[in-house]
């Protein structure tokens, strides 16, 4: 059976449709949830996309929290459904607290788009587990708003946990605290990823296949999860 | 949700009733806008606006009346021409409208003469499926699919707010494509500052950029290309362009007749507010106090957000096949949307403008004709599809609202008639055409400026080569810190290229390449290029260039040149040297397109781009679209590393 | 330390696409008596010496607002009054 | 009307890029007794009633403020109090 990969659209989202087809190259079923949907179809992964939900005119992500849609996925993800948010989507898990810290204005103060080297920290979540641990993988970053802070105790404990999911080598596009690109909750089913791994999935669009990792780990998790 | 208009006021078509029916309340948010539900549109007070408003009756009543249509930018011939047009003087939502249309920016009076031959010389084309005239030309590119593309200009609001100016300027382009029934899928900019270390430059490019990236990263819109350059002559006026490419389904074309009388006629987007209508601003100035100007920013605001909605909620209509004609709302706002589809379709058309969602409760008629608020369509709806199509704005999260009906054309074969009614006051009643069509035209005095021959005398020959290793390595290091040949990557990183994931070539590549089919790879390239100095020296020959580059700079991506689309930045039309300027560039874009045997599809004339009394360098900016059958096959510009060691081998061609 | 708070609004008759998003979102959070939210900066400006209000302004109209779509006010405030003194 | 204000500002020992920006910038206006500038938000609500800080407390603690990076503060201004008043 297919796996099959819930993709959300908020109002203003823009990687979904580039998330619907990492999900399917990857060999998994996707499947387009609106943000007012008030149940998630039986899907057995989430994606939430980048873009500019609500046009992130207060918080990045602040509104987008507030969406029916996202109730039901706080709720699964506490039982263990595997959900990852890309740069937009990484904002919003921080806002509804499934991730600790939140994502600020680049230090810098300029929107950035540019490949980016990433070194996988953490291979034994639901969407890195097909990555070798000290992986160094080029995927596009594209943020205005994607300098994670969070406090001293909290980093410590990110780092102590082993929760530091992926950290920007050889430049720190947006200033980070500890050069830190993506995250994961103490279970592993929630990891929240600032740069664009479903921008690199094709070889004639994208600087590398580095990203289709995360959507193939996806699906090995599943497997290994009964149902 | 909105109400359609009555049938009650509906009115036999083509004649106007004397007392208009009571207006219904139209308005109503949609959902999520508690904002607005509470409050829609609020009619001001009856004595309020009653007394300032001039009705048709009034005009025709005092027609001795002043009116300030030199403030407006009207000549005496060209304001006798509407009192006769229209029997009488007009109303001031009348010669607020005329005084738009029959401006240099919608009319091109001084530029129409001339751009005729883009039309004369066009080599016959099979694929044109919309060309000059309409918001953007159209060209198939295989039996399913269509694409269109424009470049437009927004130098002037740039300088004044740079990163609003640069916002609202990808806004409208972005609308224009929309309008043909395309999803945009692209942008590209090209820009023109002045000295890079001027303290201005320091203002306007980051704030150009930002807001270039701003709306267009918002709209999830890839930007593969565009020019930074830097001249002194640009320092008072920057150049901002704009292009937006959009794909469509053959037969998903859209046009903006409004034709089928009973129609309903449905302002779909953002409420309008007191945007862009400083100008507009005199015909207040009598009635209004101290504060007036400020009343009236002449700058607008873009929403980038809203206009996504509007673009998902448009193409969602269009896929229903829910709208007859379709019109973006640009520079002129309402005056134009209403008046070019009336006039295209050669009905009339009845509009309840009070109906029309307001930001501001005390805007007058003529204000809510001129505001260039942004993220606006104008729809033509049949009367059984009105629910679907306000389900759909729903759905969305915009307001759609019917303001207005289609009337048929009048009995004897003449077009129809635009009748405005403001709270039962009939403040506008006016052949749509004689804005549209009938707008003034000159052929303006041109003479080759007497500075030319000197600047043609002194010939690059004559400069002083380098002649040692050393004065070579001196050239070298000059050239490569010059501001226009340095690394673009400060402005290219603010934009995002890989969103939609179609992104095949992108900065630094010669053109941009967009996949528009995934299923078979069939792609276009694009370039758009321009050189203000080659043009200054010789505008007939540099303008044959930019378009001779951006040609090249397509073809050696392995893709077809198919069109052709263009951005005249000029001075004022009103000096005789500006004006051979543009006479000559027209005429050698237009030789170029014939001896290369591609059609220019559509552009975009900008005039008055001086400092005082000097112009900038004319600008051309041409942009060049081909055809690539499968992005598989594009040639990046660097040196593919081959497997088994194969090294390229480099030829030159030409001389 | 007293501080210099400058106000940045946009002008009112500016659209405000940020305070209208905020608004939308409300009724989501059970509010539904909000008429219109606008959304400016609030800039804290702490001198060496004494809070200069001249100064403050001077900075304000070159750097801190827009003055073509903004306006502003300028003020002293004592330290207790600051944000971070009532967290 | 009277309006609800809410000032949101980054904690203090959160960096704020755009407050250092200014900062950075005013030696080249002249300016060079300014310690330190932070920036954050100005929020005013205006409600179909009475204004109620209980409420507006309540939106700025769920929506307007990120408890993990921001503090804010409440308050009722009368109208003349407020930006655009001051031009
Ligand atoms: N304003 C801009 N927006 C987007 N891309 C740009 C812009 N300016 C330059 N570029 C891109 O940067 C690259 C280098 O530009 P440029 O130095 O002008 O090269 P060229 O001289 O080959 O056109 C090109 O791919 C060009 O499209």
């Amino acid at each position: 059976m297919t796996a099959r990969v819930g993709v959300v659209t908020f109002p203003g989202s823009l990687d979904d449709g580039d998330a619907a087809r990492a999900v399917r190259i990857a060999g998994a079923e996707p499947v387009r949830l609106w943000h007012g949907d008030a149940e998630l179809h039986g899907v057995d992964a989430v994606v939430l996309p980048g873009g500019f939900s609500y046009g992130d005119y207060l918080r990045c992500g602040a509104i987008a929290r507030f969406a029916p849609v996202m109730e039901k996925i706080v709720d699964a993800s506490r039982g263990g459904l595997p959900v990852l948010g890309i740069c937009n989507g990484f904002q919003i898990l921080c806002e509804a607290h499934l991730l600790p810290g939140a994502l600020t204005r680049n230090q810098h103060l300029h929107f950035r788009n540019r490949d980016q080297v990433l070194r996988v920290e953490s291979v034994g979540t639901a969407w890195t587990n097909a990555f070798q641990e000290g992986q160094e993988i080029l995927i596009p970053v594209k943020n205005g708003e994607g300098c994670y802070v969070a406090d001293t105790a909290t980093l410590d404990e990110l780092e102590g946990e082993g929760r530091v999911v992926a950290r920007y080598v050889g430049g720190n596009p947006n200033g980070s605290q500890r050069d830190i690109a993506a995250i994961t909750n103490p279970a592993g089913n929630v990891v929240g990823i600032m740069p664009h791994p479903e921008h690199a999935v094709e070889a004639l669009t994208g600087p590398s296949l580095d990203g289709l990792g995360f959507f193939t780990s996806v699906l090995k998790h599943l497997v290994g999860t009964p149902a | 949700m909105t109400t359609h208009p009555d049938p009650a006021v509906r009115e036999t078509p083509g004649t106007f009733p004397a007392v208009p029916t009571e207006p219904r309340a139209a308005a109503v948010a949609p959902q999520g806008s508690p904002v607005d539900a509470g409050r829609p549109a609020a009619p001001a007070p009856a004595a309020e606006w009653v007394a300032g408003v001039d009705t048709v009756p009034r005009a025709a009543g005092t027609p001795e009346e002043l009116q300030p249509y030199a403030e407006l930018g009207l000549r005496d011939d060209e304001y006798d021409r509407i009192r006769h047009i229209l029997g009488r003087r007009p109303t001031q939502a009348e010669l607020a409208m005329y005084s738009i249309m029959w401006s240099e920016h919608c009319s091109y009076k001084s530029s129409k003469v001339h751009l005729r031959q883009f039309g004369e010389k066009a080599p016959p084309s099979d694929r044109l499926l919309a060309g000059i005239g309409e918001n953007a030309g159209v060209v198939r590119v295989s039996d399913e699919l269509a694409v269109t593309f424009k470049v437009e200009s927004h130098n002037h609001p740039s300088f004044v707010e740079p990163y609003q100016g640069a916002a609202t300027g990808v806004g409208g382009i972005v609308r224009d494509i929309l309008a043909m029934g395309a999803r945009p899928v692209a942008v590209m900019d090209p820009l023109r500052f002045g000295a890079a270390d001027h303290p201005d430059t320091a203002r306007v490019l980051p704030g150009v950029v930002a807001g270039v990236g701003g709306y267009g990263n918002c709209l999830g819109l890839p930007n593969i290309g565009g020019e930074v350059v830097f001249d002194p002559c640009y320092q008072g006026n920057p150049l901002v362009n704009a292009l937006c490419l959009g794909v469509l389904p053959v037969d998903r074309l859209q046009k903006k007749d409004a034709t089928g009388p009973g129609n309903i006629v449905v302002l779909m987007g953002a409420r309008t507010g007191r945007d862009g209508i400083g100008g507009v601003s005199v015909l207040a100035s009598a009635t209004f106090d101290e504060g007036s100007e400020q009343r009236r920013p002449s700058v607008q605001v873009g929403d980038p957000f809203m206009e996504k909605l509007l673009i998902e909620a448009c193409l969602e209509l269009y896929d229903a096949e829910l709208v007859v004609g379709i019109q973006d709302l640009g520079g002129a706002g309402l005056t134009c949307a209403l008046t070019e589809t009336a006039a295209s379709a050669g009905t009339g058309m009845r509009v309840w403008l009070e109906r029309v969602p307001l930001r501001e409760p005390s805007m007058e008629p003529h204000e809510i004709l001129a505001s260039e608020s942004q993220e606006r369509m104008l729809l033509v709806v049949s009367p059984d599809k009105l629910e679907a199509v306000l389900k759909t704005a729903e759905k969305w999260g915009v307001w759609a609202t019917a303001i207005g009906e289609v009337t048929a054309p009048s009995p004897d074969g003449q077009p129809g008639r635009l009748v405005v009614t403001w709270h039962d006051q009939l403040v506008v009643d006016v052949p749509p055409g004689s804005l549209v069509d009938d707008g003034p035209v000159y052929a303006r005095p041109m003479r080759e400026p007497a500075d030319l021959i000197l600047l043609q005398a002194d010939r690059a020959e004559t400069l002083p080569r380098p002649t040692d290793p050393e004065a070579l390595r001196e050239t070298v290091l000059r050239m490569i810190a010059s501001p226009n040949l340095a690394d673009k990557t400060w402005v290219t990183e603010q934009y995002d290229r890989y969103v939609l994931g179609n992104t095949v070539l992108a900065q630094p590549e010669d053109s941009g390449v967009i996949r528009i089919d995934e299923r078979t790879g069939l792609g276009v390239a694009l370039s758009v290029d321009g050189n203000g100095r080659y043009a200054r020296l010789d505008p007939y020959n540099g303008t044959k260039l930019a378009l001779a580059e951006a040609y090249r700079n397509v073809a050696v991506t392995g893709a077809k040149p198919i069109a052709v689309t263009n951005c005249l930045n000029f001075g004022s039309p009103e000096d005789p040297g500006v004006m051979w300027q543009f006479a000559e560039a027209v005429r050698g874009l237009a030789d170029g397109c014939l001896e290369l045997g591609i059609p220019v599809t559509g552009g975009n004339v900008s005039f008055y781009n001086q400092t005082g009394a000097a112009p900038i360098h004319p600008t051309p900016v041409v942009g060049v679209l081909g055809v690539l059958d499968d992005v598989a096959d594009r040639v990046p510009m660097g040196f593919v590393p081959r497997a088994g060691g194969d090294h390229d081998q480099l030829f030159l061609l030409g001389d | 330390m007293p501080r210099v708070v400058v106000d940045v609004m946009l002008k009112p008759e500016i659209l405000d696409p940020q305070g209208q998003a905020v608004a939308n979102a409300l009724p989501r959070l059970g509010v539904s008596d909000v008429a219109s939210v606008r959304i400016g900066r609030r800039i804290e400006i702490e001198f060496t010496g004494e809070p200069d209000l001249d100064r403050a302004r001077e900075i304000a109209d070159k750097l801190l607002a827009n003055p073509v779509i903004e306006d502003f006010t300028v003020r002293v405030v004592e330290a207790d009054e600051t944000v971070d003194a009532h967290p």
